[in-house]
């Protein structure tokens, strides 16, 4: 079953970077995809599609079916609830400490309560800050910072997981840890999309990989490798 | 939405004022000043008005009756100034009555001048009417002038004209200025609110990216707006009605002429803090509100 | 500092204006609309002062001179009044004049009434004494009192305290609201100023972190501060001068009672737009400088 | 000659974290010198020491011979302008463009307007920028923020270059060219310190490595290898 699927997408931001060209890929559900390609390539903003952060400027990217370009802006929500994102720059609430950060993501639910804690620390311990729910996300390092990015995403059982280079600040034990995280919800069924530059991860656990270089997609191959041409 | 989430907004709302720790203070800050300077002139202007009106209510129409008119002409003419239009009362003033009226108002040091006058009173008796509305004394006036055993009808038309144009212009400026200020206090609360919000744009946008429903996010900033205006409003609303009531019972006698005095604090502070305390509370809600709407469309 | 750097701070400041697009706009009509309301306030109050004074004015001292007096001790009466301390001016007035007057203050009515006194008038002929500041008046007239050839003095005490009393509530008042006013607008301008500041915190504390002295990054503040103020003050300043000028010269005469004028347009509305100005960019400074303080220490 | 000299530094953040357990260090000029370890282990901490955005609990720190610690705070900003640092969060100022970022860091030394020119053109040309001078941050992508974030710290030819994690968001190819530069840099006499999570780059161009663990330097070898234990 497709989950994604991006027809001939291409993004003009307002000050006429052409971010992507022409892009068409499909996805299907329960794949654990990595998005390789240089700085300024497009990974974030082909990711940044998938969620509606930003709409294409032509094209149609169907989610379970469903063309999202086409979405009421009252029903984006129930998609975005449907995707984690880890976001590139975290985007944690920075008055809200790092356990409200993340229950967060199940108020919108309006989950229990009790449901709330216990998925919490659940979450906090799969990425070792149980220690520090109270920290607000300006008390974290870098890595903590991230770290709490991907707890929020993952914390409410997505359909889909995006993690837009979310080892970027971590360091290669913890990266694995992260890894074998991703490796768990992808095997529960959760489809998987990560935007990386970590070549020792990509090479190691060998998933499909889409390279995109300068807003194209170049190369999409099944257990590939990272490496790309300039 | 489900309870818990309302009782989850509530607590939202109440733990953001502390969250922003600074910015609820300015915003708090500017709702107390600018509903004290709005309470203050609203007391003023509806004083200022009391005193208005007391003075017009001073205004009365004279109608002298002619010398000659007996008894029955005199209970006639009564007879038909009652049937006027915009009639307030009627009272007799003998001629006597009269001239001693007149020669109190010259002041102690005129007075032995014209008690000389006692003799031979050149005085009419009087009929004193009061128009229903001040305003319409003209009009009264106009009518009495029609009836028969009547000597002369004397308003003082110079005199009351002045003080209605008088009034007119105090009582306009008045009313444009507390308006002029009720908007003006909701244009700065609004302002301040907005800019603290505008500083939480980023936030509001997270929350969208995270899944959060427009409605989701507004609802504690309702909250929040609620409280903003209510707390804002504590001190205004305080010094309004005690301010108010200390002057009432303190300054009153000495601050009131002998023709105007102060409102009676009891109701009238009470209606002004409602007031207040709704233009608070309005104000605190929609400048949250509508800015909070700008950063909902990510 | 370099004459380059400063030319870059004016740069820098002038930019920021517009990089801030949002919140210069809140600051800047958060001056326009409280320098308005301040301006208003401020021309109504000297209005307000300028009427009590010629109200004031109307204040004078009646010395009757004795019946007896001769012509030679009349002057000598003149001469000894123009010693009195505080004396502004002296005007004769004859019996038959105060009595014209007197009759004249009645009213158009009770004029005939008292036509009849002319044949053997009771007034005495009299001194008009005016002192030098209104208030002084009752000085004046104790004096007066000591002096011989006198019949009595009348200055209408009873008629005058209440009158001073009412002028010097209602200037009070006026000082005290024009002065509230002014400092709401300080506070609630400065406030305004000092939010959107605060959102700048963290681009102070990267400019600091990247090696800005304290003075290098409040200069562009500091002209920034300016502008605002001035930019905030051109509307109000408009409508004061503009407005004003329309005012006096469409509804002075209109507006105008027998013993009142508006104060002339000319100097007052360029003496009002140099106060507006001069808070509106006292408080764009120091509300700036102020808040920028707080985030230097990095 | 010793550049950075630290006594027995510790730091305890507000809430209580201890971050810096009695570090002693001394780092000559000149020298180049990766600071590695797990997330959260201390290495933004110690860095930030170094340009006083953090004052140390205890301890002195001895900058060019002279205790920072003790610096009055009118003249930080002196200090600072000695030392370019890549924050790990970039720090770029959202209002001002590309070029008006990098230009900043000489408008603070007051450098003649053409002078400022041809600097911020050549570091821009350094970091493959040239094109984007004009955006605004926003407009970036996280690769090339941090770049912005490299071409700052390098333009005012600091005398210590301090960059935390820069290389955690660019692709490999960037990364290593992002190192040339760096060691170009260190060769013209600058001295370099560098956190870094990746082991790639550690291992293949060997320098100094100071590996920090739970706010305690475990290691310190001239020639190291990116290796710690938990
Ligand atoms: N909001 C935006 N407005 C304008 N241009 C943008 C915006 N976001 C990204 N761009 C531009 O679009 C291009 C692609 O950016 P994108 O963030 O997708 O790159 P990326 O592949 O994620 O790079 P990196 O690995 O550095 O994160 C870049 O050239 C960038 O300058
Ligand atoms: N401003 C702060 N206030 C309180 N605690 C802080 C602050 N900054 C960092 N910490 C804490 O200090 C410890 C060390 O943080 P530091 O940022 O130095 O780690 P790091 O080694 O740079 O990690 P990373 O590799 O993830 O960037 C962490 O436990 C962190 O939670
Ligand atoms: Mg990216
Ligand atoms: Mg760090």
């Amino acid at each position: 079953m497709r989950i994604i699927e991006m027809n001939n997408v291409s993004k003009t931001y307002s000050n006429g970077v052409n971010a992507l060209n022409n892009i068409d890929i499909l996805i299907e559900k329960g794949e654990f995809v990595y998005v390789v390609g240089p700085s300024g390539a497009g990974k974030s903003t082909f990711i940044k599609m998938i969620y509606r952060e930003e709409l294409p400027s032509s094209g149609s990217i169907h989610i379970q079916g469903s063309d999202i370009t086409k979405l009421k802006s009252k029903h984006v929500p129930y998609l975005r609830r449907k995707i984690g994102v880890v976001f590139q720059d975290f985007k944690l609430l920075p008055k809200l400490s790092v356990y409200e950060n993340i229950a967060f993501a199940l108020e919108v639910i309006e989950e229990p309560r009790h449901i709330i804690r216990k998925r919490v620390m659940e979450v906090l311990d799969i990425v070792k800050l149980k220690s520090k729910a109270r920290f607000l996300p300006d008390e974290l390092s870098g890595g903590e910072q991230q770290r709490v990015s991907i707890a929020r995403a993952i914390v409410n059982d997505p359909r889909v997981l995006i993690a837009d280079e979310p080892t970027g600040n971590l360091d290669p034990d913890t990266s694995w840890e992260v890894m074998e995280t991703l490796e768990t919800i992808n095997r529960s069924g959760t489809t998987v999309i990560m935007a990386t530059h970590n070549r020792e991860i990509v090479n190691t656990i060998k998933r499909r990989v889409i390279v995109i270089e300068s807003g194209r997609i170049v190369r999409d191959e099944l257990r590939g490798s990272y490496s790309y041409e300039r | 939405m489900k309870g818990r989430t309302l009782v989850r907004h509530g607590k939202e709302g109440l733990k953001n004022i502390g969250r922003n720790g600074w910015m609820s203070f300015a915003s708090i800050s500017a709702v107390t000043v600018m509903l004290m300077v709005v309470g203050v002139f609203l007391l003023l202007i509806l004083n200022l008005n009391h005193f208005l009106e007391s003075v017009e209510e001073d205004v009365e129409v004279r109608v002298y009756i002619d010398l000659t008119a007996t008894e029955q002409e005199q209970e006639e003419l009564r007879n038909d100034l009652e049937q006027l239009d915009h009639v307030e009362s009627i009272t007799y003033l003998s001629k006597d009555e009269g001239l001693d009226q007149l020669i109190d108002s010259l002041g102690e040091d005129n007075r032995e001048v014209f008690e000389s006058l006692r003799d031979e009173n050149p005085l009419n008796d009087a009929f004193i009417l009061r128009a229903t509305d001040p305003q319409l004394t003209e009009q009264v006036a106009l009518q009495a002038e029609e009836l028969n055993d009547i000597d002369r009808v004397d308003y003082g038309k110079q005199v009351v004209d002045q003080l209605f144009k008088v009034t007119n212009v105090m009582r306009t400026m008045g009313i444009v200025l507390v308006l002029g200020l009720m908007f003006t206090a909701m244009f700065l609360i609004s302002n301040t609110i907005k800019l603290t919000i505008v500083a939480r744009q980023k936030e509001i946008q997270i929350m969208k990216l995270v899944g959060a429903t427009n409605g989701f996010i507004r609802w504690p900033f309702f909250i929040e707006g609620i409280l903003l205006g209510v707390i804002g409003s504590i001190i205004p609303l305080a010094l309004v009605t005690g301010g108010y009531y200390y002057v009432y019972n303190n300054y009153a006698s000495r601050l009131s002429l002998d023709f105007a005095e102060l409102l009676p604090a009891s109701p009238l502070s009470l209606q002004v803090s409602l007031i207040l305390l709704a233009i608070g509370v309005f104000v605190g809600v929609w400048g949250s509100l509508t800015s909070v709407r700008k950063f909902l469309k990510v």
